[in-house]
Protein backbone atom coordinates (compact mmCIF):
# COMPACT_ATOMS: atom_id res chain seq x y z
CA UNK A 1 0.00 0.00 0.00
CA UNK A 2 1.37 3.29 -1.11
CA UNK A 3 0.66 5.79 1.80
CA UNK A 4 0.43 9.68 0.10
CA UNK A 5 1.35 12.28 2.31
CA UNK A 6 -0.48 15.69 1.16
CA UNK A 7 1.94 18.69 0.20
CA UNK A 8 2.11 21.02 2.86
CA UNK A 9 2.67 24.58 2.79
CA UNK A 10 5.70 25.27 3.87
CA UNK A 11 5.29 29.58 3.65
CA UNK A 12 4.54 31.81 5.84
CA UNK A 13 4.06 35.85 5.38
CA UNK A 14 6.83 37.64 7.70
CA UNK A 15 9.48 36.15 10.07
CA UNK A 16 8.80 32.93 11.90
CA UNK A 17 8.27 33.87 15.78
CA UNK A 18 9.89 32.42 19.25
CA UNK A 19 6.52 31.50 20.26
CA UNK A 20 5.34 29.89 16.79
CA UNK A 21 8.24 27.39 17.51
CA UNK A 22 7.36 27.54 20.68
CA UNK A 23 4.03 26.12 20.39
CA UNK A 24 5.17 23.50 17.82
CA UNK A 25 7.32 22.13 20.06
CA UNK A 26 4.77 22.03 22.87
CA UNK A 27 2.65 20.11 20.68
CA UNK A 28 4.93 16.77 20.87
CA UNK A 29 4.52 16.21 24.66
CA UNK A 30 1.84 13.67 23.60
CA UNK A 31 4.03 11.53 21.49
CA UNK A 32 5.59 9.51 23.86
CA UNK A 33 7.65 7.77 21.13
CA UNK A 34 10.00 11.11 20.46
CA UNK A 35 13.32 10.50 22.03
CA UNK A 36 15.28 13.62 20.61
CA UNK A 37 14.40 16.57 18.47
CA UNK A 38 16.68 18.86 15.92
CA UNK A 39 15.68 21.89 15.08
CA UNK A 40 17.64 24.43 12.62
CA UNK A 41 17.02 27.85 12.45
CA UNK A 42 17.65 30.66 9.64
CA UNK A 43 17.97 33.88 11.13
CA UNK A 44 19.13 36.96 8.91
CA UNK A 45 22.66 38.27 9.49
CA UNK A 46 22.86 42.06 8.93
CA UNK A 47 26.38 41.23 6.51
CA UNK A 48 28.24 44.12 5.52
CA UNK A 49 28.68 44.08 2.12
CA UNK A 50 31.20 46.87 0.39
CA UNK A 51 30.25 49.26 3.53
CA UNK A 52 27.00 48.53 3.39
CA UNK A 53 24.73 46.61 6.11
CA UNK A 54 22.63 44.85 5.26
CA UNK A 55 19.14 45.78 7.05
CA UNK A 56 16.30 43.08 5.94
CA UNK A 57 16.15 40.40 3.24
CA UNK A 58 13.16 40.04 0.94
CA UNK A 59 12.48 36.28 0.05
CA UNK A 60 10.16 35.37 -3.03
CA UNK A 61 9.33 31.75 -4.45
CA UNK A 62 8.02 29.99 -7.00
CA UNK A 63 5.25 29.08 -4.77
CA UNK A 64 4.23 25.80 -6.36
CA UNK A 65 7.13 24.42 -7.41
CA UNK A 66 9.05 24.80 -3.72
CA UNK A 67 5.91 23.24 -2.44
CA UNK A 68 5.98 19.92 -5.12
CA UNK A 69 10.04 20.44 -4.40
CA UNK A 70 9.67 20.24 -1.17
CA UNK A 71 6.99 17.41 -1.19
CA UNK A 72 9.95 14.85 -3.07
CA UNK A 73 12.35 16.10 -0.22
CA UNK A 74 10.36 15.18 2.93
CA UNK A 75 9.09 11.46 1.44
CA UNK A 76 12.68 10.59 0.45
CA UNK A 77 13.85 11.90 3.95
CA UNK A 78 11.04 9.73 5.79
CA UNK A 79 12.07 6.69 3.55
CA UNK A 80 15.86 7.42 4.51
CA UNK A 81 15.72 8.17 8.73
CA UNK A 82 13.29 6.54 10.92
CA UNK A 83 11.54 9.91 11.87
CA UNK A 84 8.16 10.79 14.09
CA UNK A 85 7.53 13.48 12.18
CA UNK A 86 9.15 16.72 10.72
CA UNK A 87 8.16 20.59 9.98
CA UNK A 88 9.38 23.18 7.35
CA UNK A 89 8.68 26.38 7.78
CA UNK A 90 9.92 29.61 5.36
CA UNK A 91 9.54 32.99 5.77
CA UNK A 92 8.47 34.96 2.40
CA UNK A 93 8.42 38.96 2.04
CA UNK A 94 10.54 41.05 4.04
CA UNK A 95 12.74 39.99 6.86
CA UNK A 96 14.62 42.24 9.23
CA UNK A 97 18.46 41.51 10.11
CA UNK A 98 18.16 39.22 13.73
CA UNK A 99 14.69 37.81 12.75
CA UNK A 100 14.33 34.46 11.84
CA UNK A 101 13.39 32.80 8.42
CA UNK A 102 13.69 29.11 8.39
CA UNK A 103 12.57 26.84 10.61
CA UNK A 104 13.36 23.12 10.20
CA UNK A 105 11.91 20.32 13.26
CA UNK A 106 12.68 16.72 13.03
CA UNK A 107 11.74 14.37 16.00
CA UNK A 108 12.34 10.52 16.50
CA UNK A 109 12.67 7.35 18.97
CA UNK A 110 16.32 7.99 18.82
CA UNK A 111 18.48 10.94 18.51
CA UNK A 112 20.74 10.47 15.41
CA UNK A 113 17.59 10.13 12.45
CA UNK A 114 16.42 13.23 14.01
CA UNK A 115 19.98 14.98 13.90
CA UNK A 116 20.77 13.55 10.27
CA UNK A 117 17.71 14.10 8.97
CA UNK A 118 17.11 17.91 9.99
CA UNK A 119 20.89 18.70 8.30
CA UNK A 120 20.12 16.69 5.42
CA UNK A 121 16.30 18.61 4.87
CA UNK A 122 17.89 21.76 5.24
CA UNK A 123 21.18 21.48 2.94
CA UNK A 124 18.03 19.81 0.55
CA UNK A 125 16.52 23.09 1.14
CA UNK A 126 19.16 25.70 0.31
CA UNK A 127 20.10 23.81 -2.85
CA UNK A 128 17.08 22.31 -4.36
CA UNK A 129 13.88 24.83 -3.68
CA UNK A 130 13.44 27.95 -6.25
CA UNK A 131 13.84 30.70 -3.01
CA UNK A 132 15.32 33.83 -3.77
CA UNK A 133 16.15 36.62 -1.19
CA UNK A 134 17.20 40.22 -2.20
CA UNK A 135 19.64 41.61 0.29
CA UNK A 136 18.09 45.10 1.18
CA UNK A 137 20.89 47.79 2.48
CA UNK A 138 20.35 50.97 5.02
CA UNK A 139 19.96 53.00 1.79
CA UNK A 140 16.85 50.86 0.02
CA UNK A 141 19.75 49.44 -2.54
CA UNK A 142 19.93 45.96 -2.96
CA UNK A 143 21.70 42.93 -4.18
CA UNK A 144 20.58 39.55 -4.90
CA UNK A 145 21.35 37.00 -1.94
CA UNK A 146 23.34 33.97 -3.27
CA UNK A 147 23.68 30.93 -1.03
CA UNK A 148 27.63 29.40 -0.52
CA UNK B 1 1.87 27.81 -29.84
CA UNK B 2 2.10 30.84 -27.24
CA UNK B 3 3.75 29.87 -24.21
CA UNK B 4 4.11 31.98 -21.01
CA UNK B 5 7.56 32.82 -19.60
CA UNK B 6 7.79 33.67 -15.81
CA UNK B 7 11.09 34.52 -14.30
CA UNK B 8 12.37 35.44 -10.77
CA UNK B 9 14.80 36.77 -8.64
CA UNK B 10 17.54 38.92 -10.13
CA UNK B 11 15.56 38.09 -13.98
CA UNK B 12 12.48 39.98 -12.62
CA UNK B 13 15.38 43.34 -12.88
CA UNK B 14 15.48 42.45 -16.68
CA UNK B 15 12.26 40.96 -17.63
CA UNK B 16 9.65 42.14 -14.55
CA UNK B 17 7.56 40.34 -12.23
CA UNK B 18 4.67 39.96 -15.06
CA UNK B 19 4.49 36.58 -17.32
CA UNK B 20 5.87 37.59 -20.41
CA UNK B 21 4.08 35.57 -23.49
CA UNK B 22 6.17 34.54 -26.32
CA UNK B 23 3.46 33.90 -29.32
CA UNK B 24 5.18 31.11 -31.24
CA UNK B 25 8.12 28.60 -29.82
CA UNK B 26 8.55 24.98 -30.21
CA UNK B 27 11.27 24.49 -28.19
CA UNK B 28 13.09 25.66 -25.50
CA UNK B 29 16.29 26.85 -27.78
CA UNK B 30 13.85 28.75 -29.92
CA UNK B 31 11.90 30.40 -27.22
CA UNK B 32 15.66 31.02 -25.25
CA UNK B 33 16.83 32.39 -28.48
CA UNK B 34 13.60 34.67 -28.74
CA UNK B 35 13.55 36.05 -25.10
CA UNK B 36 17.74 36.88 -26.05
CA UNK B 37 16.64 39.22 -29.05
CA UNK B 38 13.98 41.28 -26.57
CA UNK B 39 16.10 41.61 -23.22
CA UNK B 40 19.63 41.36 -24.30
CA UNK B 41 20.91 41.48 -20.54
CA UNK B 42 19.44 38.00 -20.53
CA UNK B 43 22.27 36.56 -22.33
CA UNK B 44 24.91 36.64 -19.98
CA UNK B 45 22.85 35.75 -16.65
CA UNK B 46 23.02 32.49 -14.69
CA UNK B 47 19.76 30.48 -14.79
CA UNK B 48 18.06 27.00 -15.07
CA UNK B 49 14.51 25.98 -17.22
CA UNK B 50 11.37 24.58 -15.72
CA UNK B 51 9.04 23.28 -18.18
CA UNK B 52 5.15 22.88 -16.12
CA UNK B 53 7.23 23.46 -13.11
CA UNK B 54 10.27 20.13 -13.76
CA UNK B 55 13.69 21.03 -14.37
CA UNK B 56 14.55 20.40 -17.90
CA UNK B 57 17.93 20.02 -19.57
CA UNK B 58 19.27 20.76 -23.13
CA UNK B 59 16.56 20.82 -26.16
CA UNK B 60 12.92 20.50 -24.78
CA UNK B 61 9.64 20.33 -27.11
CA UNK B 62 6.96 23.05 -26.11
CA UNK B 63 3.64 21.28 -26.54
CA UNK B 64 1.29 24.33 -26.33
CA UNK B 65 0.15 25.71 -22.84
CA UNK B 66 3.50 25.37 -21.34
CA UNK B 67 4.87 27.60 -18.51
CA UNK B 68 8.61 28.36 -18.66
CA UNK B 69 10.24 29.42 -15.43
CA UNK B 70 13.73 30.79 -16.12
CA UNK B 71 15.27 30.39 -11.70
CA UNK B 72 18.26 31.63 -11.39
CA UNK B 73 20.69 30.58 -8.03
CA UNK B 74 18.47 29.27 -5.51
CA UNK B 75 19.04 31.35 -2.28
CA UNK B 76 16.61 30.11 0.38
CA UNK B 77 17.08 29.56 3.87
CA UNK C 1 45.93 36.49 26.68
CA UNK C 2 43.72 33.84 28.10
CA UNK C 3 40.15 34.34 28.00
CA UNK C 4 38.29 32.79 30.70
CA UNK C 5 34.61 31.33 30.83
CA UNK C 6 32.94 31.53 33.83
CA UNK C 7 31.33 27.62 34.62
CA UNK C 8 27.76 27.85 34.35
CA UNK C 9 24.85 26.12 36.05
CA UNK C 10 23.05 23.62 33.52
CA UNK C 11 21.04 22.38 35.82
CA UNK C 12 17.54 23.11 36.12
CA UNK C 13 14.82 21.36 38.33
CA UNK C 14 12.34 19.64 36.35
CA UNK C 15 11.89 19.98 32.62
CA UNK C 16 12.40 22.70 29.96
CA UNK C 17 9.29 24.40 29.26
CA UNK C 18 8.60 25.29 25.33
CA UNK C 19 7.97 28.93 26.95
CA UNK C 20 11.80 28.72 28.14
CA UNK C 21 13.41 27.86 24.61
CA UNK C 22 11.50 30.48 22.96
CA UNK C 23 12.84 33.14 25.70
CA UNK C 24 16.31 31.44 24.75
CA UNK C 25 15.84 31.86 20.90
CA UNK C 26 14.03 35.55 21.20
CA UNK C 27 16.78 36.90 22.78
CA UNK C 28 19.67 36.14 20.07
CA UNK C 29 17.86 38.47 17.54
CA UNK C 30 20.18 41.20 18.50
CA UNK C 31 22.87 39.25 17.56
CA UNK C 32 22.99 40.08 13.74
CA UNK C 33 26.42 38.25 13.25
CA UNK C 34 24.34 34.79 13.74
CA UNK C 35 23.43 33.03 10.36
CA UNK C 36 22.44 29.67 11.90
CA UNK C 37 20.96 28.31 15.06
CA UNK C 38 20.93 24.77 15.91
CA UNK C 39 19.08 23.09 18.71
CA UNK C 40 18.83 19.52 20.04
CA UNK C 41 15.95 18.80 22.59
CA UNK C 42 16.06 15.17 24.65
CA UNK C 43 12.16 13.94 25.65
CA UNK C 44 11.56 11.28 27.72
CA UNK C 45 10.14 8.36 26.02
CA UNK C 46 6.94 6.00 27.51
CA UNK C 47 9.20 3.45 26.41
CA UNK C 48 7.54 -0.36 27.51
CA UNK C 49 10.29 -2.72 29.05
CA UNK C 50 9.04 -6.13 29.47
CA UNK C 51 5.22 -4.68 29.64
CA UNK C 52 5.72 -1.93 32.18
CA UNK C 53 5.64 1.59 30.37
CA UNK C 54 8.05 4.27 31.74
CA UNK C 55 6.52 7.25 33.05
CA UNK C 56 8.91 9.29 34.10
CA UNK C 57 12.72 9.60 34.20
CA UNK C 58 14.18 11.30 37.77
CA UNK C 59 17.14 12.57 36.88
CA UNK C 60 19.83 12.85 39.54
CA UNK C 61 23.82 14.16 38.53
CA UNK C 62 27.23 15.06 40.53
CA UNK C 63 25.89 18.38 40.16
CA UNK C 64 30.00 19.76 40.59
CA UNK C 65 31.65 17.35 38.74
CA UNK C 66 29.20 17.76 36.10
CA UNK C 67 29.68 21.42 35.69
CA UNK C 68 33.43 21.26 35.89
CA UNK C 69 33.65 18.65 33.32
CA UNK C 70 30.79 20.70 31.08
CA UNK C 71 32.87 23.76 31.38
CA UNK C 72 36.37 21.54 29.39
CA UNK C 73 33.47 20.55 26.96
CA UNK C 74 32.24 24.47 26.12
CA UNK C 75 36.00 25.63 26.35
CA UNK C 76 37.15 22.67 23.48
CA UNK C 77 33.89 23.13 21.41
CA UNK C 78 34.50 26.59 21.61
CA UNK C 79 38.02 26.25 20.23
CA UNK C 80 37.10 24.14 17.58
CA UNK C 81 34.12 25.65 16.37
CA UNK C 82 33.81 29.26 14.99
CA UNK C 83 30.24 29.51 17.29
CA UNK C 84 28.75 32.87 18.45
CA UNK C 85 27.29 31.37 21.45
CA UNK C 86 26.16 27.78 22.92
CA UNK C 87 23.72 27.37 25.79
CA UNK C 88 22.77 24.24 27.91
CA UNK C 89 20.42 23.03 29.95
CA UNK C 90 19.58 19.76 31.46
CA UNK C 91 16.68 18.92 34.01
CA UNK C 92 17.05 16.90 36.91
CA UNK C 93 14.19 15.96 39.22
CA UNK C 94 11.70 13.67 37.97
CA UNK C 95 10.53 14.46 34.58
CA UNK C 96 7.32 12.86 32.93
CA UNK C 97 7.45 11.70 29.56
CA UNK C 98 6.58 13.52 26.73
CA UNK C 99 8.80 16.16 28.80
CA UNK C 100 11.94 18.09 27.70
CA UNK C 101 15.45 17.37 29.71
CA UNK C 102 18.12 18.44 27.73
CA UNK C 103 18.19 21.46 25.62
CA UNK C 104 21.62 22.15 23.70
CA UNK C 105 21.31 25.58 21.55
CA UNK C 106 24.53 26.80 19.37
CA UNK C 107 24.96 29.61 16.97
CA UNK C 108 27.37 30.27 14.13
CA UNK C 109 27.73 33.17 11.52
CA UNK C 110 27.72 30.34 8.76
CA UNK C 111 25.29 26.92 9.39
CA UNK C 112 27.76 24.14 9.59
CA UNK C 113 29.45 25.09 12.83
CA UNK C 114 26.76 25.75 14.63
CA UNK C 115 25.18 22.33 13.53
CA UNK C 116 28.70 20.81 13.89
CA UNK C 117 29.18 21.79 17.32
CA UNK C 118 25.38 20.89 18.44
CA UNK C 119 25.74 17.48 17.66
CA UNK C 120 28.93 17.17 19.08
CA UNK C 121 27.95 18.71 22.19
CA UNK C 122 25.05 16.39 22.85
CA UNK C 123 27.41 13.67 22.50
CA UNK C 124 29.85 14.63 24.81
CA UNK C 125 27.14 15.40 27.33
CA UNK C 126 25.63 11.93 27.09
CA UNK C 127 29.43 10.21 27.22
CA UNK C 128 31.51 12.63 29.49
CA UNK C 129 28.61 14.26 32.22
CA UNK C 130 27.76 12.26 35.37
CA UNK C 131 24.12 12.50 35.66
CA UNK C 132 22.16 9.35 35.73
CA UNK C 133 18.49 8.84 35.34
CA UNK C 134 15.65 6.18 36.80
CA UNK C 135 13.06 5.22 34.74
CA UNK C 136 10.33 5.27 36.95
CA UNK C 137 7.15 2.94 35.78
CA UNK C 138 3.71 2.77 36.34
CA UNK C 139 3.74 1.02 39.56
CA UNK C 140 6.39 3.08 41.16
CA UNK C 141 8.88 0.22 40.34
CA UNK C 142 12.10 1.86 38.60
CA UNK C 143 15.21 0.29 36.59
CA UNK C 144 18.42 2.48 35.69
CA UNK C 145 18.64 4.39 32.39
CA UNK C 146 21.73 2.99 30.43
CA UNK C 147 22.84 4.85 27.02
CA UNK C 148 23.57 3.73 24.07
CA UNK D 1 43.14 8.83 57.00
CA UNK D 2 39.19 9.74 56.27
CA UNK D 3 37.71 9.17 53.10
CA UNK D 4 34.87 10.14 52.22
CA UNK D 5 33.03 8.00 49.81
CA UNK D 6 30.02 9.29 47.63
CA UNK D 7 28.10 7.00 45.21
CA UNK D 8 25.70 7.69 42.71
CA UNK D 9 22.84 6.04 40.67
CA UNK D 10 22.40 2.49 40.77
CA UNK D 11 25.00 2.54 43.53
CA UNK D 12 22.56 4.11 45.83
CA UNK D 13 20.69 1.25 45.96
CA UNK D 14 23.58 -0.51 47.47
CA UNK D 15 25.14 2.28 49.09
CA UNK D 16 22.39 4.36 49.64
CA UNK D 17 22.41 8.48 49.35
CA UNK D 18 24.47 9.62 52.29
CA UNK D 19 28.52 10.18 51.92
CA UNK D 20 29.75 6.79 53.87
CA UNK D 21 33.30 7.68 55.82
CA UNK D 22 36.26 5.15 55.26
CA UNK D 23 38.34 5.66 58.49
CA UNK D 24 41.48 4.98 56.68
CA UNK D 25 42.32 3.94 52.92
CA UNK D 26 46.09 4.83 51.92
CA UNK D 27 44.89 4.04 48.04
CA UNK D 28 41.84 3.78 46.21
CA UNK D 29 42.81 -0.11 45.95
CA UNK D 30 42.65 -0.10 49.61
CA UNK D 31 39.50 1.31 49.88
CA UNK D 32 37.85 -0.63 47.60
CA UNK D 33 38.87 -4.04 49.17
CA UNK D 34 37.23 -2.20 52.16
CA UNK D 35 33.89 -1.35 50.30
CA UNK D 36 33.51 -5.07 48.63
CA UNK D 37 33.90 -6.63 52.36
CA UNK D 38 31.26 -3.71 53.96
CA UNK D 39 28.67 -4.24 50.85
CA UNK D 40 29.33 -7.21 49.04
CA UNK D 41 26.89 -6.46 46.28
CA UNK D 42 28.81 -3.75 45.15
CA UNK D 43 31.65 -6.28 44.00
CA UNK D 44 30.69 -7.06 40.51
CA UNK D 45 29.00 -3.52 39.37
CA UNK D 46 30.23 -1.06 37.36
CA UNK D 47 31.48 2.11 37.72
CA UNK D 48 34.48 4.20 37.46
CA UNK D 49 36.52 6.17 40.24
CA UNK D 50 36.82 10.28 40.84
CA UNK D 51 38.91 11.25 43.35
CA UNK D 52 38.65 15.05 44.19
CA UNK D 53 36.14 14.96 41.06
CA UNK D 54 38.94 14.00 38.59
CA UNK D 55 38.39 10.23 36.94
CA UNK D 56 41.67 8.11 38.13
CA UNK D 57 42.39 4.90 36.74
CA UNK D 58 44.60 2.01 38.40
CA UNK D 59 46.31 2.41 41.79
CA UNK D 60 45.75 6.00 43.06
CA UNK D 61 47.62 6.79 46.22
CA UNK D 62 44.63 8.91 48.76
CA UNK D 63 46.35 12.32 50.82
CA UNK D 64 43.68 12.43 52.82
CA UNK D 65 40.67 14.20 52.92
CA UNK D 66 39.85 13.30 49.89
CA UNK D 67 36.16 12.53 48.00
CA UNK D 68 36.08 9.55 46.25
CA UNK D 69 32.94 9.31 43.83
CA UNK D 70 32.08 5.81 42.63
CA UNK D 71 30.38 6.44 38.93
CA UNK D 72 28.11 4.17 37.58
CA UNK D 73 27.87 4.16 33.73
CA UNK D 74 26.38 7.84 32.36
CA UNK D 75 22.81 8.42 31.39
CA UNK D 76 22.08 12.22 31.23
CA UNK D 77 20.46 13.63 27.90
Amino acid sequence: MITERKPKNIFTQGPIAASFIADSIQKHDTKTNIGGHSIFLGQVRADVIEGSKVVAIEYTAYEEMALEKMHQIREAIFAKYPLVCMHVHHSLGKIAAGEICLFVFTSSEHRKAAIDACTETVERIKAELPIWGKEIFEDESYQWKENK
Amino acid sequence: MPVQVIVFGQLTDIMGNSPVTIENAVDTTDLIDQLNQRYPALVNKPYIIAVDKQIVTGHTTLSGNNTVALLPPFAGG
